[in-house]
């Protein structure tokens, strides 16, 4: 299927691999993919189609229902990651398995073998050198569970490269980053593919793969679409192998036509968290959509927990649709807030729940007889609804969420509010995970519930993103808001610079409403 | 728990064989599995069908055994009541169904007394708890003719023991004067227990004169613990089981109460039998068995029975 | 990609091993009971009166898993209901003369509520762990009925609790019948209406398997529709709970925060009243069963209900309820329950002796949760293979591309 | 993003009430009975007679409690101990006098190792609920003692293990000297190789306090180095049991078991592997636990221990291990157990009403635990004001991206 210039053996080669879950789904149908050393193979395709499947099987988590894997050229048979690791194939999952309750340390050198004794201050020199190396600061000490999910997704890169592996397989390591750790990680693939280790790369990023990778394999339910190096194709092949049929509804937007805006319906006066955020103040009208940029840690998650009333210890005034500053989420709902989570799995939905009954939680009464007797059939309905509406890829509404891939897991977090009275949406990388096809349609899909009526706040690091779906971006920095920028008058460039605190506003943060635009 | 005694024995006169059940508090505690030892050997000499059930401690489960006893339609019912209060309704359910009942080791009725036998009963067969005290109690004025300070070492929280067998020891006490009881702690009726009691006690009381512990297990515990803290305290127990005995042997123990649970079954046996074959009527009487005294002078007339 | 062919329908998912493993270690128990007792000749093991001695037995134990299973759902833990339970009865007993019986079923209910809100505002308001805060009150609220009788036991004059608990009461056949006719109606309706009849059919089997037990009770059986009170109050709240549990907004979202209490708090529920909720509702059931408790014997003494949590939990788990919060069905815990007193009357009636009925009720225990724990896994690996062989890759629009 | 200048240092961390607060609750416990029982004229509550009477009487639940603070780090749950501790003491006694020692104990660890195998196998393997299997194995294990013993006592003649359980052993005045100034030294020494010194030496503290506090001992209270053999024992296998949790990779991969198994497997550690032998260690402890207890009176009865798995769980959670894996800290466990036995001591040295123990064990125990649970909530919004008062990190340095 794929070419093989130069003859240079592969180091991987997967033959015709079949995967079939319990559930009864045929994740992978007969995927082949030949992957040559020292090269950073990219692995795309749209949510479901198998990737995270294929990079679970190369590291021994799941094994294949049928096929056969050759590893630098003999065949292999992995039934524990423990057997991948030790022939030096190391992985970042999509969803970052980790400790929560031990330290930083503790999961970067996580079931290294060796010696018994655990040297904490070599363990530690070591932290430190591979801190140094990658470019990216952690302190050994922190627990894990404290981190921000961006800097969980740094332990967890600094996991599988602590190990030295020939072979890394990084099942969307960018997701959850922000534009400066994304560069941080990119330098370190790139480096350490020119030493000779060897790259799988899995990414919903078309830019980032085309820029990174040497070579591409695109999957499709299960089947490979396409096996090309990366030169030889571009972001219009691409999406066309992703979407398939569904290219016809893939238009790109022109930017966000002016619309007249309602009443100011979210004002947030001197709002302070600790040492998250704050103060800080702004306003957000009916029908407008606000982005908020900056880097990892400078505060939006905090930001909107806080709005969204969850955030016990925030002080400062907000005004939800003409009423105060909700004292906890349900107050918030009640007031016609709704939140969608960055961390999916642990604020977003119950992995053993069906997608109906994930999808109807937030807004369970309006669906019920006399609000407290739920009618199954309008609760489907709905999800039915959704799963057309966001295009989430499973087989029935009945599929636990937990049984979803990643992206069509982040749908059905989306999904729950969008169907009931929210009319101000607080949305937390909305589009993490989530391919090109749907992400465009997520895209649109806030910009209707904006011309609805509805206010939408976006928290993303897609600067380019926030560019094209916002009205107004805000920035933030290290907790402060120092810019408030009309998007129609800013472009990447001088968003990304503010946000690092480089730009003409950097050093005049703005402690006082900016005025509207 | 069911054994058929008896068929190897000879049936005296009597048409049909008499079943009696046994409804035992709880047989992994030694002093009632002598209870039932006891009844099982007597039984087999009269030729009676004993049906022993264990409630194993639990009142919900005495209350079912009974209910399945009555259901069997047994002659006649041997309660080991768990507490005299409960046991009163399983009583009337069983005197209701026209079976006879009786009491070992125990009585029915919350606000009675053991020597008052509840109406509907045949029979109590028990130890004089009170009276056992006060024997404890003489003891104690022997053992320290001079007075001094006395702890108590009780069983279990929620036992009545804790009160019975302390009342008329502290009484005997009071008469004699001289003694001031300093301490009355659980032990929780076991080796461990008493020992951790006394102890403690010992340590905030370095010159307790006497230890009065109602089993003869914490009383063995608090010997060893009197031992370690160089005391001399003397340790009067209750109960007459081996522990006790070997431990008046060795010096360990002063004296304890003598009881005989085997024998109590046994007697339990005769009386349900006697009651059945119409050589026991009229209004219920209590058997209290002999308990006597013991220490190291007398202690061959007490043969340990658990 | 999806493969509907493979997906088992619902109704197989509702009787496979894993969901439904405890009814058949019931039956399985049961049916072993049945043949060694007929085999040593002995009276019918499934006799009215057996069966309806197993249910009385249990009814106490049953109600309290029902509201255990409710905490635990709810992803906490209450070993305090014993104690309550024996707290209320003492209480109720203690006031019954002097204040009648009103005043004291209310005084012991309040004490109830009382220990479960305290157990609820430790946990959720102050934050400390489940297991320590009920172990806590398990001690001290055993104190004070040690406290309070002093190691004596009670008992009332008034007997109107006696009268209660002790009571039977007859469901009349014919309403039995049309209960069970309704109930086969019901199942018929739905699938009718619903359009794919066979299907729903198969769906709605509890609805029509109960309805048909029903019927087969007032039919053959009809001394069975004589219980005790306590037993019509198990199945009473047995199916209200279900109920609750499964058809309302209430019974949704008490799941919801057992199994992700953040998703749930971020999705608008107050967690806080649901957590706390079960654990008042658990202490209020705790009192009423320590006043049917009382009412039993009339009478209390301290050590009532000495550790009954244990059982409780037990049965509560062996109905598959997750200690971990977020699942479990309350008649599941019901079964588990009518298991653990199923054995304790085998061993009565096949005359087990003591010594080694633990052997026996420890190994059962086991051995039931590891049948249905290890058959519904293998089923699952079964199944695995069997799919993996049929559903070969349709072809899919395939867009190869050669590099330059 | 981190900001080291914004942290606490580790040692404020250590002595945070989050991490040492069982240490504050035992120490304010010492404190009030201390103070209690001087005003109401007592000897010294703080002799060192009462200190070893405490040390003795929590030794084996102290011993019991280290190893299931092992197994719930590891994630799982073992209510068999006190069970099996009875099955090993009752081999071990009825072995002696015909096989010798030697044979007696090696059969009753056997026993011990064989139990926790059993709960090991059906929880791991089979993936039957931990605590289902082990409350079958509870009881199973207590029948098999029922039966061994058949409702009597039994007692050996041969005294091996009474004299080896009730034996003291002294640590010479010398040694405790020694080891006083050497750990002290190496609290030093490790400062002062590291550079940071002041830091450095304050982060030791566990070092140093535990040197002074031997020190101080050898030097005022000598008779605290006479000790009965279990403390020993207890003590040893703390320290083991810490050191290797601590210092070893086993230790680290336990915490990582038990705190996300599917992140541990996925990391190439052996789940089962140590799930499993965490339940083996414990089952051949709980044995060692069980032969040390029938040594101490040379006899065992068939109720020996019974309910003691809860007091050993109660211990370990009061000393902050979590009942969901992944934490715990073995001499926090230890204090846990103190902590018991020093309210059961006090209550035995005031003379409370045996009717009122329980109820103030209980508030205690609650108080305890919400003591320092809500302090540690406090500490922690304290802790992030003071962080955010801090200044800000320095900017990361900028990596302009641009869009593709
Ligand atoms: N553990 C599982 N059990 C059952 N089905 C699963 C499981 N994991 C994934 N699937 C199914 O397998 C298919 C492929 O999922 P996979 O996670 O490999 O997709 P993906 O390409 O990684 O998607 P994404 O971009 O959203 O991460 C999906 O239909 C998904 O629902
Ligand atoms: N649970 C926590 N405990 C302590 N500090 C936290 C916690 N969560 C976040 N922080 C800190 O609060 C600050 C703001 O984090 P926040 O997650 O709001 O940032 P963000 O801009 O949303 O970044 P990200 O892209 O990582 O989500 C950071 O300094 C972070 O380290
Ligand atoms: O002697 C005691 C007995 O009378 C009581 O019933 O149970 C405990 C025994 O030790
Ligand atoms: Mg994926
Ligand atoms: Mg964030």
């Amino acid at each position: 299927m794929s070419s093989d210039p130069g003859g240079i053996p592969p180091i991987l080669d997967v033959r015709d691999v079949h995967k079939v879950y319990r559930t009864g789904t045929h994740a992978l149908r007969g995927v082949s993919m030949r992957v040559r050393p020292g090269t950073v193979h990219g692995l795309i395709g749209a949510n479901g189609a198998g990737k995270s499947t294929l990079i679970k099987i190369l590291s021994g988590a799941q094994t294949v229902s049928d096929g056969e894997i050759a590893w630098r050229g003999s065949v292999t048979e992995w039934t524990s990651p423990s057997q991948a690791l030790a022939d030096g194939l190391a992985a970042v999952y999509q969803h970052m398995p980790l400790v929560p309750s031990l330290s930083v340390l503790d999961n970067v050198f996580l079931g290294h073998t060796g010696s018994l004794r655990w040297d904490r201050a070599r363990r530690t020199r070591e932290l430190a050198e591979l801190c140094d190396r990658v470019g990216y600061p952690l302190d050994g000490d922190d627990l894990v569970g404290d981190l921000s999910i961006g800097a969980r997704q740094m332990v967890a890169i600094l996991q599988a490269l602590a190990r030295g592996p020939a072979l890394v397989l990084l099942d969307e390591p960018t997701a959850a980053l922000s534009p400066s750790e994304r560069e941080i990680l990119f330098a370190s693939v790139r480096r350490l593919r020119d030493t000779g280790t060897t790259f799988i790369y899995v990414s919903h990023f078309l830019d980032e793969v085309l820029d990174l990778t040497d070579h591409l394999t695109v999957l499709r339910d299960g089947l490979v679409v396409l096996d090309a190096p990366t030169a030889s194709t571009d972001e219009a092949a691409l999406i066309t192998a992703i979407v398939g049929s569904r290219l016809a509804a893939f238009e790109a937007e022109a930017p966000v036509a002016a619309r007249s805006l309602g009443e100011v319906v979210l004002a947030v006066e001197d709002l302070a968290s600790g040492t998250a955020f704050g103060p800080l103040s702004f306003d957000v009208r009916a029908g407008e959509v606000v982005g908020v940029a900056g880097l990892l840690g400078s505060g939006r998650t905090e930001l909107l927990q806080a709005l969204y009333g969850a955030d016990r210890a925030a002080t400062g005034s907000v005004t939800v649709n003409g009423r105060g500053r909700p004292r906890g989420p349900q107050q918030a709902v009640r007031r016609g807030m709704a939140l969608v989570p960055e961390d999916r799995a642990r604020q977003g939905f119950l992995a053993d729940w069906e997608i109906w009954r994930n999808i109807s939680l937030p807004d369970l009464p309006r669906l019920s007889w006399r609000r407290m007797f739920p009618h199954a059939a309008r609760e489907r309905e709905q999800a039915r609804q959704a799963v057309d509406d966001l295009g989430i890829k499973t087989q029935t509404i009945d599929s636990k969420v937990g049984d979803l891939s990643g992206g069509n897991a982040q749908k059905v977090v989306f999904a729950k509010w969008l169907y009931g009275n929210a009319s101000i949406f607080l949305l937390d990388e909305p589009t993490a995970g989530v391919d090109v096809g749907a992400k465009s349609d997520i895209l649109h899909l806030i910009r209707r519930l904006a011309a609805r009526g509805a206010a939408v706040l976006i928290v993303t690091s897609e600067f380019e993103e926030l560019i094209g779906s916002c009205d107004r971006i805000l920035v933030l920095r290290r907790g402060a808001l120092v810019a408030d920028l009309a998007s129609a008058e800013t472009d990447v460039h001088e968003v990304t610079a503010i946000a690092s605190g480089f730009g003409s506003h950097g050093d005049h943060p703005l402690g006082r409403k900016a005025a509207v635009s | 728990n069911t054994e058929s005694s008896g068929d190897s024995a000879e049936p005296p006169a009597q048409q049909k064989q008499l079943t009696i059940g046994l409804a035992n508090q709880q047989e992994s505690v030694t002093f009632p599995a002598a209870i039932s030892e006891g009844a099982k050997k007597k039984a087999a000499e009269l030729g009676v069908k004993l049906v022993t059930l264990d409630s194993q401690g639990d009142q919900a489960k005495q209350a079912s055994q009974v209910q399945d006893l009555i259901a069997q339609k047994v002659d006649g019912i041997i309660l080991v009541p768990l507490s005299p209060g409960p046991a009163q309704a399983l009583v009337d359910q069983a005197d209701a169904a026209g079976i006879a009942v009786g009491t070992a080791h125990g009585y029915v009725g919350a606000d009675r007394k053991p020597e008052d036998p509840y109406s509907k009963l045949k029979f109590i067969v028990t130890e004089d708890e009170v009276g056992s005290g006060a024997t404890a109690g003489e003891m104690a004025v022997k053992a320290v003719p001079n007075g001094g300070k006395v702890a108590v070492i009780t069983g279990a929280a929620g036992f009545q023991e804790n009160t019975t067998r302390v009342s008329d020891f502290t009484k005997a006490l009071e008469t004699k004067g001289g003694f001031t009881v300093v301490a009355t702690q659980p032990g929780n009726w076991t080796k461990q227990d008493g020992q951790a009691a006394c102890q403690n006690i010992l340590a905030a009381n370095q010159d307790v004169a006497l230890f009065y512990a109602i089993s003869d297990d914490m009383a063995v515990g608090c010997g060893a613990a009197i031992k370690a803290a160089n005391s001399t305290a003397k340790v009067i127990g209750i109960g007459g089981a081996q522990v006790g005995i070997d431990a008046i042997k060795d010096g360990t123990m002063y004296g304890t109460v003598c009881y005989k649970p085997f024998d109590e079954g046994g007697q339990a046996v005769q009386q349900m039998y006697d009651a059945l074959t119409g050589k026991l009527t009229g209004a219920p009487k209590t058997n209290f068995y002999e308990t006597p005294g013991v220490t190291k002078d007398n202690v061959d007339s007490c043969v340990p029975q658990w | 990609m999806t493969n509907p062919a493979a997906k088992a329908p619902a109704w197989r998912k509702a009787l496979a091993p894993r969901a439904a493993g405890v009814v058949y270690a019931f039956i399985a128990l049961l049916a072993v009971l049945t043949i060694t007792s007929s085999a040593q000749g002995r009276p019918s093991y499934l006799s009215s009166v057996n069966l309806s001695n197993i249910l009385e037995q249990s009814a106490l134990i049953g109600i309290l898993a029902i509201f255990m299973t409710v905490v635990l759902i709810s992803g906490n833990f209450d070993l305090s209901v014993a104690s309550t339970a024996a707290l209320a009865g003492t209480v109720a007993l203690k006031l019954i003369d002097g204040n009648g019986t009103f005043v004291a079923v209310l005084a012991a209910i309040a004490c109830g509520a009382l220990v479960g809100l305290v157990n609820a505002l430790l946990v959720q308001k102050v934050g400390v762990n489940a297991f320590i805060v009920t172990l806590g009150t398990l001690t001290a609220v055993r104190g004070v009925v040690q406290a309070i009788l002093d190691g004596k036991s009670i008992t009332a004059h008034n007997t109107a609790l006696l009268d209660f608990s002790t009571g039977r009461w007859e469901l009349p056949v014919a309403v039995a019948l049309v209960i069970g006719v309704a109930l086969i109606a019901l199942a018929v309706v739905l699938a009718v209406r619903s359009g794919a009849v066979r299907e729903k059919l198969v769906a709605a089997w509890p609805l029509w398997l109960a309805g048909l037990l029903v019927l087969a009770i007032a039919g053959f059986r009809p001394n069975l529709l004589d219980q005790a009170v306590p037993v019509w109050i198990m199945i009473g709240l047995a199916l209200v709970a279900s109920l609750v549990l499964r058809f309302t907004v209430i019974g949704r979202n008490l799941y919801a925060v057992g199994g992700n209490a953040e998703a749930a708090r971020l999705s608008g529920i107050n967690v806080d009243r649901y957590k706390m909720g079960a654990f008042v509702l658990n202490g209020v059931l705790a009192a009423v069963v320590g006043v049917l408790y009382a009412g039993r014997f009339n009478s209390v003494d301290p050590t009532v209900l000495t550790g009954g949590e244990l059982t409780v939990i037990a049965a509560a788990v062996l109905g598959g309820t997750s200690l971990f919060g977020g699942s479990g069905v309350v008649v599941k815990s019901v079964i588990g329950t009518l298991i653990l007193f199923t054995l304790s009357n085998g061993f009565n009636v096949l005359n087990i002796g003591s010594n080694y009925q633990n052997v026996v009720q420890g190994t059962v225990l086991v051995a039931a949760a590891s049948l249905y724990t290890a058959t519904s896994q293998r089923d699952r690996a079964l199944f695995r293979k069997r799919v993996a062989r049929k559903a070969p890759a349709e072809p899919a629009p395939v867009l190869t591309k050669t590099g330059a």
